[in-house]
């Protein structure tokens, strides 16, 4: 086994610590929280607090020390280390679910502070790399905790009340009457879709590509007259389903 | 496949930051939970990217537009068709997002694509106007009966260069 | 998502959390639908605050709402929508249909 | 290709929990960065289970383990390999997650999923075991020159179904 570890299995002491020597105890302890730090180094970056992790990790491996037995044949490091991450398990399970919850909150805030405080700084929006070293994460546990919209937090720090009326989509279609059109165009459409197969075709060839009544009739190998005639019908049908505000 | 689908789209322009940096593909079914699955995936990938959490919530918004295209009206709502994500990140600091179904296809795409026009009366027709929007190139390939490709393309200049630039 | 309902008089608030997207649409339609449907309402309040985000599918139920809330003469307010949020409301021009309040309180005191 | 593998790994108590209600399925290069971007797309995805936030962060964990070494032992941290990562939830509420790399392999795979050991002296050799300490179920199938999957199923016995139980 290529395999070099900084702590030492020492039976000897193993065994004396089993037998109630206290000073043995805090030997083989010493000599193996390294065990600890090993199984600590995983949970880096994580939202745990590291200080809980490491006492319930102590305990995880005093209890490894207490039960070793030299029959299982395997290294005590070998037998310590899932000790150690099973007591850590047990304990986020237990106990972990609203400390995480709340973590999960200040974390939000944490992001959100972050961000003005570099955006005071640099003078100008940071980007996530900034931000998540700033704070010591991941880049993309950043992008994932802020869909935890934390809003109280969010309204009182962030909105600033001002409009920020920018972009194209919005100058293009954003003015009231062209929302107004939107809707309309919504509302036409749903009405549109009630006339009959003829009926749709005349209706948005007249009115949408401003064809002529003697084109479409020619097209449809129908008369004028016809074609004048669904017009009015679909026209009437129309003003029925879209009411007068509309179609005037 | 993939490669084809870049060949087709390859502009003079698109030469230029043909070096794929990093990428990602993943592959779901047409279910709406996916949705939200498929957008924060592509939002923690951009995140590698040298861009602002705004930005990122740009990204967001756009997959989430083409995704539940793919769904709404790729498949009709049925959950058993599969979607195709590929997000690439090229050397200049370019994003590429492929979105891809293989369901009912766009008859008239120029017609798809214009603002506020949607097949479905209750919808507002906006899904392309934000991915046109939001991004700095966006392509439709669609083949009715066969599928649906939107690819979506945002340059990201670099803090470092711009300084060199 | 998840939507809490408070009815006071003819004033019907909904306070709305999570992602306002496809999946959720569908729901949200139908339970606000169900209580304009059978409850005279003049007043709909949307509260956004727990929203963390909203696409074009979400957008078609507010205005959807709007569209609904209008033909029957009463009035519609979104409240508390955070900054992401906030910019797709008014990149789709809602806002000019629906104005955007702070919070409940700011809507009642105008 | 996943159905081959999911034959091989059928066991008795498999069988009754083979109903995939979800699935998705993604390929990225082996590079450090994508870690990382892994093992959030794992949690977002696994966040559609009836799970609470801990059980997230433990399948961000063991994501985390298995792609990490596929990039450092499977492809010797040459950033131009290929890992797969699928990602299923079962009708019965549990979640398999496989990490498959084409890298070099595991000779001996017994001994490579002993505590603390490790074929390089610089590393801890806890990869595994947390692996096998956070899941329920564990499998490794490696061929040496050909690459290692790694198998890992959790289950997450839903309220309803303790209810109904
Ligand atoms: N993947 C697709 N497969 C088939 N048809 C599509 C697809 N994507 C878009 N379309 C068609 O293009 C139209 C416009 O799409 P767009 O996203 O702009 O609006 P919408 O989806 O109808 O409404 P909104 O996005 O506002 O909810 C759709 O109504 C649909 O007919
Ligand atoms: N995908 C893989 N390809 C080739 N070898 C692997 C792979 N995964 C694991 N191994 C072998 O198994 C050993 C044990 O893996 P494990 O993750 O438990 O420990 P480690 O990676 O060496 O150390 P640590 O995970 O603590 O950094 C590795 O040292 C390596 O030899
Ligand atoms: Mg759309
Ligand atoms: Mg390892």
């Amino acid at each position: 086994m290529s395999s070099t570890h900084s702590y030492q299995d020492n039976d000897e002491l193993l065994i004396r610590a089993q037998q109630g020597d206290e000073e043995a105890r805090e030997l083989i302890y010493s000599a193996n929280v390294g065990l600890i730090y090993m199984v600590l180094e995983r949970f880096r970056g994580t939202s745990y607090d590291h200080e809980d992790l490491f006492q319930v990790g102590s305990i995880g491996l005093l209890k490894a020390i207490d039960k070793f037995d030299f029959s299982f044949q395997v290294r005590f490091s070998t037998y310590a280390v899932p000790m150690i991450i099973g007591e850590i398990k047990k304990f986020l399970r237990d106990d972990g679910m609203v400390k995480v919850q709340r973590s999960y909150k200040e974390l939000y805030g944490k992001i959100r502070w972050a961000q003005e405080k570099l955006r005071g700084d640099l003078g100008r929006e940071p980007n996530v790399s900034e931000i998540a070293a700033c704070l010591e994460m991941d880049k993309e546990e950043i992008v994932l905790a802020m869909e935890a919209c934390q809003a109280p937090a969010y309204i009182q720090d962030v909105i600033p009340g001002e409009e920020k009326d920018q972009g194209s989509l919005l100058d293009r279609l954003a003015s009231e009457e062209n929302t107004v059109r939107i809707l309309e165009q919504m509302a036409l459409r749903e009405a549109l879709s009630k006339l009959d197969h003829r009926e749709q075709e005349v209706i948005l060839r007249r009115f949408f590509k401003d064809e002529t009544q003697a084109l479409i009739a020619q097209d449809l190998g129908v008369s004028q007259v016809q074609i004048s005639r669904i017009e009015k019908a679909a026209l009437q049908k129309l003003k029925s389903l879209l009411g007068d505000q509309i179609i005037g | 496949m993939w490669s084809v689908i870049k060949g087709r789209w390859t502009s003079p322009g698109l030469e230029l930051r043909m070096n794929v940096k990093n990428y990602v593909r993943f592959e779901f079914s047409s279910m709406p939970e996916n949705v939200s699955f498929a957008r924060s995936c592509v939002g923690a990938f951009a995140a590698q990217l040298d861009c602002t959490l705004e930005d990122i919530e740009e990204i967001k918004l756009v997959v989430s537009e083409a995704v539940s295209n793919s769904i709404i009206h790729g498949y009709n709502g049925s959950t058993d068709g599969k979607i195709e994500v590929m997000a690439s990140i090229f050397d200049n600091g370019s994003l590429e997002i492929i979105v891809k179904d293989f369901g009912r296809g766009i008859e008239n795409v120029e017609q798809a694509m214009e603002p506020t026009y949607s097949s479905d009366s209750s919808r507002m027709g906006l899904g392309f106007t934000f991915m046109r929007s939001f991004m700095d190139e966006m392509d439709v390939i669609s083949e009715p009966g066969q599928g649906t490709s939107v690819r979506m393309l945002r340059f990201f200049p670099s803090q470092n260069h711009q300084a060199m630039a | 998502m998840n939507a809490d309902f408070k009815q006071v008089r003819d004033t019907l608030v909904v306070r709305i959390s999570g992602e306002l997207d496809m999946l959720v649409a569908d729901q949200l339609r139908q339970e606000i639908d169900r209580r304009l449907d059978n409850t005279s309402i003049s007043t709909l309040i949307l509260n956004l605050e727990k929203v963390s985000f909203i696409d074009s599918s979400g957008l078609g139920v507010i205005i959807g709402r709007y569209k609904k809330v209008s033909a029957q003469q009463g009035r519609m307010y979104i409240v508390g929508a955070c900054p992401p949020v906030e910019k797709i409301l008014h990149f789709s021009g809602i806002n000019k249909l629906v104005p955007l309040y702070r919070s409940e309180k700011d809507v009642v005191s105008n």
